[in-house]
């Protein structure tokens, strides 16, 4: 993978367009296992991801801002996330949503032939979040997290203990 | 300074800073180059004794500037109206963190994609994919000339109007499919190949609906369409009103016709290769195409600027508002149809119903 | 009796089948027979009218044991005929010519144990990645060839002229996970569908030979993410029937209540994501609030969302409370309800009738042949349902109603479903009358199963579930097999889907309900 | 024609301030996006699988027939717009007769088509 920076880099304008980058996350539509359940779910209307402004899902790679690797990553599948990824217009960001994409989960036995034990091995990774599947509420965490890996402050601030 | 703002932003509000930082940027872009570059040429026009061109001159600039706040303007809001409307209709908030109740997201998308890296995989017919999103922007800005928004608040009354527009508009199926054809994909040459047949197929009941307003206000001025409108046309050619809604619903790509991004069997249709500002530009001109649509519905059909009380530009965008919301509301509302369904409707029902409806009013306004 | 005149032929063929106790067991007929006498075994049950199940392979290691599984719609009553096979220099005659469906899984025995089937017509791998090594099920190392490995050797894509061969999947929008399909285009029609599977394979079987039964037991929920409780009840079951322990009727209630819960919510999923791929988005929305309102209920009883480890061998894990018998019926009234809105919403609109009606067609003989079950089936026109011909659980004393439509096309399978989800409310009322008290799960424990073979079949929101469990008497099962329904009701469509337009094979594709990890296993 | 050519200068004044702006707006990004190039990022997009032969192939005949009842259709139809400005300044119903006379002669491509079942869409087996 060959990085080049932008032609022009400012700090400031680089901290504008990343706070807008944080605010306007669009995932891709890739859904591979049971948490593209709950990653459906969070789309939908308890959870709600609009709110973020993440809810616009795109199915082509070209157009969106993070994956959500929800699911196993089998030795098949595998390349095809890496050419996925590859696709994507920088910058992006990638969001191991469950224990099958952080490290394989309840598919990891001894003798095994067809499961990666994480994704982190094909693709960089920039938040994890565990769970099988993980609640709808930690992928809006996870969001969040991404958000302030881009921003470097937190959207709602933990509440200092008073007591 | 930056820690400054981070603290800002942390302590008050999220998007505090987003708001200071966007309108601050667009103020001062406007007031610092834009005004006195209008002023100076406008005055260096008139001091020239240029007095029959410089009125056109100053009346171009400030169309120009007129007409990019309405295309930018009307794009940010659709897109929030969209997702806002989206939102109320399907149990849920919609987008609400970014802003006061998510105002600005439709301004932090437009910049985020901005920031995004412009891809152009290898294989593609280079010419043809790098025009087709400069090519689609063009019909956009061009219709907006003879739009009249008031009574004189019109870039310019051109006097075949209807033609002008009817010809720009083939602009747009021609992009697409250039952009189809152009990306090499198979998904974006399904695509285009949907869209053009489609264009053209809801291009012609569309323009058979038009000429009985054509007969009765007898001109093909916008303007003097809107100025014969004694009554709205729509009282008098209701059915020609239903085609062509119908038929700007499928010129603008929106469901239920919106086969050619059809998400869940051609991916993103014909800009699946498209990334960036590029995508942005298709995403502008839809939305565009939109507002033109139903404006263009309001004109001939609605009585344009006219109506009581309120001034004329805001009638005028009450109307159009309206019937963009009951576009929004049909697309969250209708499956999609087939692609053949698509079609035949079109030929074998509209069209003769167009006619049927030429035929008629031909002969009422004889009798 | 269908089986009996069956029986009466295959006596003259000179196959003996004995009847075993189909209580132990979970099939009725049982026999060997010679590689010769296959195919006319196998006609015989075509012309009788039976339909495949599936076929297993179990390696004994000093032998080879195919196992074909058939039944019948109208007399329930399973057969499994058993074949050996030289492990060797394993061949075995194909059934693809009679049954097609038998086809596919004879690909899938191919892949996994190197059988080679005489007469196939494409014997190419469907599962396995290319970097494979070893055949994953063969208990001992075989090797395999280098020339068989290939992906898609069946199909040569070389370029013909004018061939326009198209990707779906496994990203696309419409899949619903990682299912591929190679579709060979004129214009906008569909000329060849080559389909692509086990982008999404976890070796569910591989693992089950590797754990024990209790460890392997929460993966089962793993399999169908969607309507994970009939794989749990399938393998509790199948155990109970192995180990013969009795379950208490209040246990079986419980069961009973908690598998309908799991299959309005998979319809709802359904419902919602049937309709996005039909372009409406607003449904979608809709059916999940409403599946949400159960994942709290299962959620309050079994702790988890989605993946549930609530059943137990001989029980379930914990009692129901009051709470949960209030918010069950709050949420039938909810659904009645609501089930009008869906009603103004879809079933009447003239796009969506457009776009449903009389497209994908599956008659009975098509069903037959590839074994289709489940809603999709009952949209033929075949009341068969697993939940009245071996009834488990509860659905002994509880029976449902089936909705029972006859064209048998994308429309009748969204009225099936529709009209499943009220009888399930219906059924759950019922049962919440009728929940008896006593204990919820028995106290005797197992660790060793009995040596013995087992098969136990529930009907899953998508058909009918079946597990074949043979033990060797120690903890770990010696071989598992799953039947998994999605997999079956997606071969038809492999039929059913030439000469479509792409967008009718979305439809119909969707109208299926696949679950993509249950059909890779 | 002083005037028409003020008119039309609007047009192409819009058009070049279009072109200029896409331009702009592509070239923004150009300075200051990032850019990542992995192995695939500049091959087509296939739903993650390589894609096989090529995009630009023969297609099915289906569109073109449309595309030729368009051009029978959308020429003659302009027609119309000068008979609709001057419809009602004659006051005979000779006017009328002819509209329909000409109308007529636009249903025949329509009428042709439905004969020759352009408008059902089935799938032939080639062979």
């Amino acid at each position: 993978m060959e990085v080049r920076g932008p032609r022009i880099k400012i700090g400031l304008l680089e901290e504008f367009l990343n706070l807008a980058r944080a605010n306007s996350l669009w995932p891709m539509t890739f859904g591979l296992a049971c948490c593209a359940i709950e990653m459906m779910a969070t789309t939908a209307a308890r959870f709600d991801l609009a709110r973020f402004g993440a809810e616009v899902f795109r199915p082509s790679p070209r157009q969106c801002d993070f994956m959500i690797v929800s699911g196993t990553i089998t030795k098949k599948i595998a390349p095809v996330l890496k050419t996925l990824y590859d696709q994507m217009a920088s910058p992006k960001w990638v969001l191991a949503y469950g224990n099958c994409a952080i490290s394989g989960g309840p598919f990891v036995f001894e003798g095994q032939y067809n499961v990666i034990e994480g994704v982190d091995k094909i693709i960089p990774v920039d938040v994890y979040v565990p769970g099988c599947p993980p609640r709808p509420e930690a992928l809006i965490e996870g969001i969040l997290k991404l958000q302030e890996k881009l921003t470097g402050v937190r959207r709602f601030p933990i509440p200092e203990k008073k007591w | 300074m930056i820690k400054w703002f981070k603290r800002i932003y942390q302590e008050y509000f999220y998007s505090d800073l987003l708001v200071v930082f966007s309108l601050g940027t667009s103020a001062l872009f406007l007031l610092l180059v834009i005004l006195p570059l209008i002023y100076l040429l406008a005055k260096g026009a008139f001091e020239l004794g240029l007095n029959y061109w410089g009125k056109d001159f100053l009346r171009l600039l400030l169309g120009i500037v007129g007409v990019l706040i309405v295309v930018f303007g009307n794009a940010l809001i659709l897109v929030y109206v969209e997702r806002k409307v989206a939102g109320w209709m399907q149990l849920r908030i919609g987008p609400k963190e970014v802003g006061p109740s998510g105002l600005l997201q439709s301004i932090v998308d437009a910049i985020k994609l901005l920031g995004k890296q412009l891809l152009r995989p290898r294989h593609v017919d280079r010419p043809l994919y790098l025009l087709a999103p400069l090519l689609i922007f063009l019909p956009c800005l061009v219709t907006m000339v003879v739009i009249p928004f008031d009574h004189d608040l019109q870039v310019r009354d051109i006097n075949v109007g209807i033609v002008l527009i009817l010809a720009f508009s083939a602009l747009t199926p021609i992009s697409i499919f250039m952009a189809g054809w152009g990306s090499a994909n198979k998904y974006a040459l399904l695509g285009g190949m949907r869209s053009i047949s489609q264009q053209i197929a809801y291009e012609i009941p569309m323009v058979l609906s038009l000429i009985p307003v054509v007969m009765l206000s007898g001109t093909l001025s916008l303007k003097g369409i809107v100025e014969a409108q004694k009554i709205p046309f729509v009282c008098l050619q209701p059915i020609g009103f239903l085609i062509y809604f119908i038929s700007a619903v499928a010129e603008t790509n929106r469901t239920p016709f919106d086969l050619p991004e059809a998400e869940s069997e051609l991916v993103a249709g014909y800009h699946t290769e498209y990334s960036g500002m590029r995508f942005a530009l298709f995403f502008l001109a839809e939305y565009t195409n939109v507002f033109i649509a139903c404006a263009l519905a309001t004109i001939f059909f609605l009585g344009g600027y006219k109506g009581p009380l309120l001034p004329g530009w805001v009638w005028f965008f009450i109307k159009t508002y309206l019937l963009i919301f009951i576009m929004m509301w049909f697309r969250w509302t209708f499956p999609r149809v087939r692609f053949d369904q698509l079609l035949n409707f079109s030929w074998n029902f509209l069209i003769p119903l167009a006619m049927l409806n030429l035929v008629v009013t031909g002969m009422l306004v004889k009798i | 009796m269908v089986s009996e005149r069956l029986l009466k032929d295959l006596q003259e063929m000179g196959i003996e089948l004995r009847e075993v106790l189909y209580e132990k067991k979970g099939y009725w007929f049982d026999g060997e027979l010679e590689k010769n006498k296959l195919l006319p075994a196998v006609e015989a049950f075509d012309h009788y009218g039976y339909f495949i199940e599936d076929i297993v392979c179990v390696d004994h290691v000093e032998k080879l044991e195919l196992i074909y599984h058939f039944n019948h719609w109208e007399d329930p009553k399973r057969f499994s005929l058993r074949l050996r096979v030289n492990p060797e220099d394993p061949e075995v005659p194909s059934i693809s010519s009679i049954y097609p469906g038998g086809g596919w899984h004879e690909r899938e025995i191919h892949e996994f144990f190197g059988v080679s089937f005489k007469g196939h017509p494409n014997l190419s791998f469907l599962f396995l990645h290319p970097e494979i090594e070893y055949y994953p099920l063969r208990k001992t190392p075989v090797k395999i060839p280098e020339e068989k490995r290939k992906i898609l050797q069946g199909k040569s894509l070389e370029l013909e002229e004018e061939a326009f061969w198209i990707n779906m999947g496994p990203q696309h929008p419409s899949t619903h996970g990682v299912l591929r399909l190679l579709l060979k285009m004129r214009g906008e029609f569909i000329e060849e569908i080559e389909p692509v599977l086990g982008y999404m394979h976890r070796m569910q079987e591989k693992m089950a030979e590797v754990r024990t039964y209790q460890q392997y037991y929460p993966n089962t929920a793993r399999l169908d993410y969607v309507g994970p409780l009939a794989f749990s009840m399938c393998y509790c079951g199948a155990l109970e029937r192995l180990c013969e322990i009795e379950v208490p009727e209040r246990a079986e209630m419980i069961r009973l209540i908690t598998l309908e819960l799991n299959r309005i919510a998979s319809h709802l999923l359904w419902l919602g994501t049937y309709l996005l791929d039909l372009g409406a988005a607003t449904p979608y929305f809709f059916a999940f609030q409403d599946r949400e309102a159960i994942l709290d209920i299962l959620e309050g009883l079994t702790g988890s969302r989605l993946t549930y480890c609530y059943y137990r061998i001989g029980g379930v894990y914990e009692d129901l409370n009051d709470s949960f018998l209030k918010k069950v019926e709050d949420f039938i009234r909810l659904m009645r309800s609501n089930l009008k809105i869906y009603d103004d919403l879809v079933t009447g609109n003239a796009i969506f009738m457009a776009r449903t009606k009389g497209i994908g067609v599956i008659d009975k003989e098509i069903a037959r042949r590839f074994g289709l079950t489940g809603p999709n089936l009952r949209a033929s026109g075949v009341p068969y349902d697993v939940r009245l011909s071996e009834p488990y659980a509860s659905y002994k004393s509880l029976q449902p109603k089936i909705a029972l439509y006859e064209e048998g096309s994308c429309y009748e399978r969204y009225l099936v479903r529709i009209k499943e989800i009220e009888n399930s409310l219906d059924l759950l009322e019922e049962a919440l009358k009728r929940l008896p008290d006593g204990p919820f799960r028995t106290e005797k424990k197992i660790k060793k199963p009995p040596v013995g073979d087992v098969y136990f079949a529930t009907e899953s929101p998508r058909g009918q579930v079946g597990i074949y469990i043979v033990s060797d008497g120690s903890e770990k099962p010696y071989r598992l097999k799953w039947r998994s329904p999605s997999f079956c009701n997606f071969i038809s469509f492999t039929e059913i889907g030439k000469g479509m337009l792409i967008a009718d094979a979305v439809a119909t594709l969707g109208s299926l309900d696949l679950v993509v990890p249950e059909m890779d296993r | 024609m002083g005037e028409v050519l003020r008119d039309f200068s609007f047009v192409l004044v819009f058009a070049l301030l279009a072109l200029i702006l896409g331009l702009i707006v592509f070239f923004i990004p150009y300075l200051i996006a990032p850019r990542v190039y992995g192995d695939k990022t500049e091959s087509l997009y296939e739903c993650g699988i390589d894609p096989y032969g090529s995009a630009w192939i023969r297609y099915s005949v289906l569109f073109y027939l449309y595309a030729l009842m368009f051009v029978g259709f959308e020429v003659d139809v302009l027609y119309l717009f000068p008979v609709g400005v001057s419809y009602l300044k004659e006051g005979s119903i000779k006017e009328f007769l002819i509209l329909l006379i000409f109308l007529a002669f636009l249903l025949l491509p329509l009428l042709y088509a439905y004969r020759k079942g352009v408008f059902k869409w089935k799938f032939e087996v080639r062979g």
